[in-house]
């Protein structure tokens, strides 16, 4: 068991989880909140690809010394990015939601047919 | 570059009528003077031999003129003129002339193609401005029939196209020309698939079945064009698929020819059947029109020289007897304002022009000199028994005898018998319709004693493809069988009906009475009491027919068209779920296609 | 119950599919660094003059990525603003907060709003920068909406201050595309790396970010509980 | 020079002052789209010779790609753009003639607008994900817009959809970079050719779903019919002309230019058939005119993709000239149909067949356009859909599937037949009188005037999508002229 299967594990657990949340769950905000999950899972996925072995985080505070082995900057920029769109994504989410339960009553998602014909 | 032009000011003809909006007379003049511009450039410029062709970036439109594009055009052209003069007089607005134009302009054009793409796009531009002009039709049930056209005809134009891309794929060339030399029996396919758009414009069995709505719920005066014309785009395009793309077809595929004689030979007579039994004139002539194009499919099935010489002369007389037969309904209906035969009787005193168009329409569709259904009928009755197919010689027998029913039924309903009450004061059909139906009257006779002049033309179209075997000069034809002067035999049979006609006024007992006197032996009966003989016309024919037709191709449309209703409901079953079941399509589809890549990851 | 045994079962392999291939493909920490981010680590520092090199890649050699990413986030706000507007107010019993905690917030309020402006400020320093500031910030809000019953922020302010900040940013890239003929690019000058006044426009955008990303969190959040 | 760039940063600009003009006044904002996507258009106009062969590289934060994000326009992509702000200015003038909306929407809309255009204009990667975020996220919010039942239920369904896609999206994206070190289109096109299969493999099929989910690709599409029925009309004319287009240029853009056909493209073959046959089908039977509409919106898609996806049997420009002309039939055609049929309801939202019976009667001008936009789906003479739809069966027969020829059309007719209902139906019987709008009925007009200019005179269009096709075609110029001559 080495550092790899618990990062790389665990990011893909919580995937696994989110999805099987959002297959399974009935009430509206558990799913959104599984798929909140699988975004989770993802951007630790995406910062656990960007470590490499023995580096430390790429922050030169003492320059002009500067460190050799640094971790990849460019997942965690990017990982930032994703996290403010996985926000708004679910505060859209979650508006929908709220609105579907004053229209519809329930938030069970099996009570949601109106679109069908 | 005429052939451009022709189309051009037809359609600009077509625009400028829409865009003068409410002025009715001013939308009629533009109409006319447009056609006729149109036609002029026609006639005076267009003569076989003629090639343009027009680069629009991925693709070259080519138009060819040959003695079929004339032919036909004039013909087309022709029953243009009598649909224009009819429509004078009906409910017409800025989109009606719109649509005729551009239907027109579909019609001409497909004369003019040479490829099979921009043949394509003007059939269906034909097919489409024939569908909205139905659609704009005159009553509830138009939009139904239009519908029905709709999809019959699109039907024939997809597979129209899959021919076409497949004759491409196998040749290489996207022009009108041979296949008999591709290797395999997918020449045939292709045949069939570039036929049928043909059958269906031609209304052959079973490819028939939008035409009797579609002929009745369209407006009275396009009915005209819509018989009279349009179908002869049909015959034009089974001489297209038999002689310009499938040269050798007769000696390769024999029995394929045979099978559309039979075709030919059922619609004939089925078709003649239904018609007298329908109580609605339009729907009688619209089978009428059906039966007639029958007798075309026979000609050329038979595919000798003659045959088919007579299956172009058929087309002829169908265009004027067709357009004349309409033309008069037409004209009864703007005064009478029903095509419902039993609620008409009587009205040969008070439309006499019309009755006198009538009377000879059928004649002539009865093949009876001196008019011009008796030389085609005459050459097809020698062509089939020459074949020596003596099923079908008795069918196509026995289909003429069904026009001789309809045709009296027609008359009868209409003229004879006793005068409805309301209709007292009816007048003869208003000047157009008058004009159109002297126009038609003058080929109708011409053409049925000197069809020389006709048949000259059409040996020239044909002559090309098949061995001469017809002679014949102005007023004369020799065929293997014998030879027939057609004045002559004009002049036997009006001096028979005078003689009849002698006889009978010297010897016949006759007894004048009112048109709405009711005549009955003894009873009293008010004058209000109905007795003209209509409703049940050939009841016993109807009991003797009736139940073995009631089993219909339709039916088994529909019972496929539930079929594919079913496989909808089905697909669109995919789509009912929630969010969840989505999700989990996702889902599935990603483990599929994860397990399928199997190893490779 | 056979839902969830199916769910169970698809879930889990794609999860292990995914594994199984990161794991063969992507060998954690065995990855050197290429590409890009080589390039990031090695002339970083000279290029836009931050000591942190992830914030000088989210804001200048990504920045463009990052006005999206502010964009998404404002399109949020607008949008839970837009659907949640007109929202018919139900009489809720609320809690009654404490004493202690309406008193604590009260102090720690202007507190935890200076650590937020300390992170922007700091961001091309140290970790940190305009979002987590931003957060931080709306954090301290979120505090007051819980503890004080009258708190409720201007929404005009609210507003105006994320527009404001949106268009700044908006111009400030304007301004490097006026001067450098190029997007976003960093014009003022670099000063001494690992100062406060250093990096050019770094502490710029980012100070735009704090304050953009601080008014609309706070407004989700106040739409949120006004509900 | 006015760079293209500000297409992207002025249309933000607008977007975030909105709100600060809505506190001068509450007519303000909704004037700000049009001029927004006015200057726009004039700015990509301005730029039209500049781009010729490859693309156009317009750089970020002064510093040459791929380490930093840089545009890249080709003519493809300026196509595209160009479809977009003319579709996204056909709809602001809609949206200035409706009454009262809160400022956000017109906020909400300019966004959605510019996710589209950054999408068919960015050279990188990630950057093509936030735009797409953008595009997703404030479909979602008009979507929900409307607030009833049916609308937030498609929304959700969206929104759930389109979470988990574009996330899958990202995922590819992220094993791209992992494995290139770049985020950079042209920069990662250039290292394919180093990557092992295995990973292609994977990150096509990340990619797959991503993009599959908004080019509504068979089993992926199951929102689309949901959230086109619950969304007004003019939001589905944007999901039908502006969205499903940006998808399907990050289609092409990734299949083709970075993947160069790999892989992926031939599952999109068979899926795009599939997508075609099943959407037809179900559209077949439809009650709901507006649904039916999604399920023939769905099937053209799918035609497209089909038709794209062919490029992988045989490499032809004329392919690539074939799904432009597609993709523009499909923007106005299905927008003026969407346009329309929200004319002929009269706004009540009424999209059940017998309740539209004789609405061609009382409203003409919606009923014709209406027939129009159906003839040039159908690919009827005199409407560009000819045009597009023999293009298309003439693609279909270079790459060799002659005989699925026969298939595409005999699903085509099924097409005629829902069609010709809906029409026959909308002409006949007697309906309540409606009116349109003078602006409304502009609009449409506009669009029917697109497809009917381009119908009766296609030689234009098809010079202009044959340059563009020619870019798309051209990979490795599309890449020298990013990376330089490497």
């Amino acid at each position: 068991m080495n550092a790899g299967h618990l990062f790389y594990g665990s990011s893909v657990f919580l995937m696994v989880m989110g999805v099987f949340i959002a297959l399974t769950g009935k009430h509206l905000i558990k799913i959104l909140l599984g798929i909140d999950l699988f975004d989770v899972g993802l951007n630790l996925l995406i910062i656990s690809f960007g470590y490499v072995n023995g580096g430390t985080a790429p922050i030169f505070s003492r320059y002009p010394h500067v460190f050799k082995n640094v971790v990849d900057p460019v997942p965690q920029a990017l990982v930032l990015t994703a996290i403010v769109i996985g926000v708004a994504e679910i505060a859209m989410g979650l508006a929908i939601v709220m609105r579907i339960k004053e229209k519809f009553g329930t938030c069970n998602i099996s009570k949601l047919k109106e679109l069908k014909w | 570059m005429t052939m451009f032009y022709i189309l051009l000011v037809f359609i600009l003809t077509g625009l400028l009528t829409l865009f003068l909006g409410p002025i009715k007379v001013l939308r009629n003049i533009v109409a006319l003077l447009g056609y006729l511009a149109g036609s002029a450039l026609f006639i005076y410029n267009i003569k076989p031999g003629l090639i343009y062709s027009l680069n629009i970036r991925v693709y070259n439109i080519h138009f060819e003129s040959g003695f079929s594009t004339v032919f036909f055009g004039i013909i087309i052209l022709a029953v243009f003129l009598i649909f224009l003069l009819a429509s004078f007089h009906e409910e017409n607005d800025g989109a009606y002339y719109l649509f005729a134009f551009l239907t027109l302009t579909g019609a001409i054009g497909v004369l003019f193609a040479k490829d099979l793409i921009s043949f394509f796009f003007l059939f269906e531009t034909m097919s489409l401005f024939s569908f909205l002009m139905v659609l704009k039709g005159k009553n509830k049930n138009s939009p139904k029939s239009a519908f029905k056209y709709l999809v019959w005809s699109v039907f024939g134009g997809y597979a129209f196209l899959f021919g076409t891309f497949l004759k491409v794929y196998t040749t290489h060339s996207v022009m009108i020309g041979d296949i008999s030399f591709i290797g395999g029996h997918i020449k045939l396919l292709i045949l069939l698939l570039i036929l049928t758009p043909f059958m269906v414009k031609a209304a052959l069995m079973p490819f028939h079945l939008w035409a009797p709505d579609a002929y009745s719920d369209s407006k009275d005066a396009f009915t005209v064009f819509f018989s009279g014309g349009l179908s002869k785009i049909g015959i034009f395009g089974y001489f297209i698929a038999l002689f310009k793309i499938f040269t050798e077809i007769a000696s390769k595929y024999p029995w394929f020819l045979t099978v559309i004689a039979w075709l030919g030979g059922i619609t004939a007579t089925l078709a003649g059947i239904y018609a007298f039994m329908q109580d609605d004139a339009k729907k009688l002539l619209a089978y009428s029109s059906i039966s007639q194009l029958g007798y075309v499919a026979v000609g050329f099935g038979i595919y000798t020289h003659y045959s088919v010489v007579a299956a172009f002369f058929h087309a002829l007389g169908h265009a004027v007897y067709e357009s004349l037969l309409f033309l008069v309904v037409a004209g009864v209906y703007y005064r009478v304002k029903t095509t419902d035969l039993r609620k008409m009787g009587g009205l040969i005193k008070k439309m006499p022009l019309s009755f006198i168009g009538l009377l000879f329409g059928i004649i002539a569709t009865s093949g009876i000199p001196p008019t011009i259904g008796f030389p085609s009928k005459w050459l097809l009755y020698e062509a089939v028994i020459m074949k020596g197919d003596l099923l079908l010689t008795s069918l196509v027998f026995f289909a003429s005898i069904t026009a001789f029913l309809y045709s009296y039924k027609l008359v009868h309903s209409i003229f004879l018998g006793k005068l409805h009450k309301e209709h007292r004061d009816v007048k003869e059909a208003p000047l157009g319709y008058a004009t159109g139906i002297i126009l038609l009257l003058i080929p109708l006779f011409v053409l049925g004693v000197a069809p020389g002049i006709a048949v000259k033309h059409i040996d020239y179209i044909i002559r090309f493809y098949l061995k001469p075997e017809l002679g014949y000069n102005l007023t004369t034809m020799t065929t293997p069988l014998g030879h027939v002067n057609f004045p002559v035999v004009g002049i036997v049979m009006v001096s028979m009906f005078v003689l009849s006609l002698i006889i009978y006024f010297i010897f016949g007992s006759t007894y004048k009475a009112d048109q709405t006197d009711n005549y009955t032996a003894t009873e009293a009966i008010s004058d209000d009491f109905e007795l003209h003989y209509a409703g049940e016309f050939y009841g016993f024919m109807r009991k003797a027919f009736g139940r073995p037709l009631k089993w219909s191709f339709e039916k088994l449309l529909n019972a496929f068209l539930k079929l594919f209703a079913f496989i909808g409901e089905i697909a669109r079953g995919f789509y009912m779920g929630d969010a969840r079941v989505y999700l989990f399509y996702l889902v599935l589809f990603f483990s599929l296609l994860a397990y399928l890549m199997g190893g490779k990851l | 119950m056979i839902r969830k045994i199916v769910a169970f079962i698809f879930a889990f392999y794609f999860g292990f599919i995914l594994y199984s291939f990161i794991y063969t493909h992507f060998p954690f920490g065995e990855r050197p660094l290429k590409g890009v981010a080589a390039h990031y680590v090695e002339k970083g520092v000279q290029e836009e003059g931050a000591t942190n090199i992830v914030t000088s890649i989210v804001t200048l050699y990504r920045g463009f990525d990052t006005l999206g990413e502010v964009t998404v986030l404002f399109l949020a706000a607008t949008g839970l603003g837009l659907l949640l507007a007109g929202w018919k107010e139900e009489e809720k019993e609320k809690p009654e907060p404490t004493l202690i905690m309406e008193t604590t917030t009260k102090y720690l309020f202007p507190l935890v709003l200076l650590f937020g402006s300390y992170i922007f400020i700091h961001g091309h320093l140290t970790p940190g920068g305009g979002f987590p500031a931003g957060v931080v910030i709306a954090t301290g809000y979120f505090m007051m909406f819980i503890a004080q019953k009258e708190f409720k922020p201007s929404e005009y302010l609210l507003s105006a201050t994320e527009s404001f900040a949106g268009t700044l940013y908006v111009i400030t890239g304007l301004l490097g595309l006026a001067l450098a003929f190029s997007f976003l690019a960093n014009v003022a000058p670099l000063g001494v790396p690992n100062t406060v006044f250093s990096a050019g426009i770094i502490p710029i955008i980012y100070i735009i970010i704090g304050f953009k990303v601080g008014s609309e969190m706070t407004g989700i959040l106040q739409h949120m509980k006004e509900v | 020079m006015v760079s293209p760039i500000l297409v992207i940063a002025l249309s933000l600009f607008f977007a975030f002052v909105i709100p600060l003009l809505g506190m001068l006044s509450k007519k303000l904002p909704r004037w700000v789209p049009p001029i927004s996507i006015l200057v726009n258009l004039l700015i990509l106009l301005s730029n039209m010779d500049k781009i010729s062969g490859g693309a156009m590289l317009i750089t970020t934060a002064g510093i040459k790609p791929p380490i930093a994000i840089n545009l890249a326009i080709d003519r493809f992509g300026f196509l595209f753009a160009l479809l977009i702000q003319t579709v996204g200015f056909l709809l602001s003038i809609y949206y200035l003639a409706q009454d009262t909306k809160d400022e956000r929407f017109y906020m909400l809309f300019l966004l959605n607008i510019l996710g589209a255009s950054g999408i068919v204009m960015t050279g990188d990667l990630f950057n093509s994900f936030v735009f797409l975020e953008i595009l997703e996220i404030s479909s979602f919010g008009l979507v929900a817009v409307q607030k009833d039942k049916k609308s937030l239920e498609g929304a959700f369904k969206y929104m759930m959809i389109g979470a988990i896609g574009s996330s899958l999206y990202l995922l590819g994206i992220i094993v791209l970079y992992l494995s290139t070190g770049s985020l950079n289109m042209a920069d990662i096109a250039r290292l394919m050719p180093n990557i092992p299969d295995s990973i292609k493999l994977f990150a096509g099929l990340l990619f797959l779903i991503g993009i599959g989910v908004e080019v509504e690709l068979f089993p992926l599409n199951a929102w689309a019919p949901d959230a086109y029925e619950g969304a007004q009309d003019s939001i589905s004319t944007q999901l039908s002309s502006i969205i499903s287009k940006a998808g399907i240029y990050l289609a092409a853009r990734i299949f083709f230019t970075i993947f160069n056909g790999f892989y992926a493209l031939e599952v999109v073959l068979y899926l795009g058939i599939i997508t075609f046959i099943i959407a037809e089908l179900a559209a077949l039977m439809q009650k709901n005119v507006k649904r039916m509409l999604a399920y023939s919106s769905i099937g053209q898609m799918g035609l497209l993709l089909f038709v794209f996806a062919l490029i992988s049997k045989r490499a032809d420009i004329f392919i690539f000239t074939t799904i432009i002309l597609l993709a523009l039939n499909h923007a106005f055609g299905k927008g003026l149909l969407f346009l329309s049929l929200g004319a002929l309801t009269g706004g009540t939202r009424e999209y059940y067949i017998d309740s539209l019976k004789g609405s061609g009667k009382s409203n003409v001008l919606a009923g014709l356009l209406f027939t129009m936009g159906a003839f040039t789906i159908l690919g009827m003479p005199f409407f560009f859909g000819f045009w597009s739809k023999i293009s298309a069966l003439i693609s279909i027969m270079k790459a060799g599937y002659v005989y699925l020829i026969g298939l595409v059309l005999l699903v085509s007719l099924f097409e005629i037949y829902y069609y010709g209902r809906v029409i026959v139906n909308i002409f006949s019987g007697e309906g309540k009188a409606q009116k349109t709008g003078f602006i409304y009925a502009s609009i449409m007009v506009i669009f029917a005037l697109f497809i009917i200019a381009f119908g009766v005179w296609p030689h234009p269009v098809f010079s202009f999508a044959h340059k563009a096709a020619v870019a798309l075609f051209e990979r490795t110029t599309y890449i020298t002229s990013i990376m330089g001559g490497m």
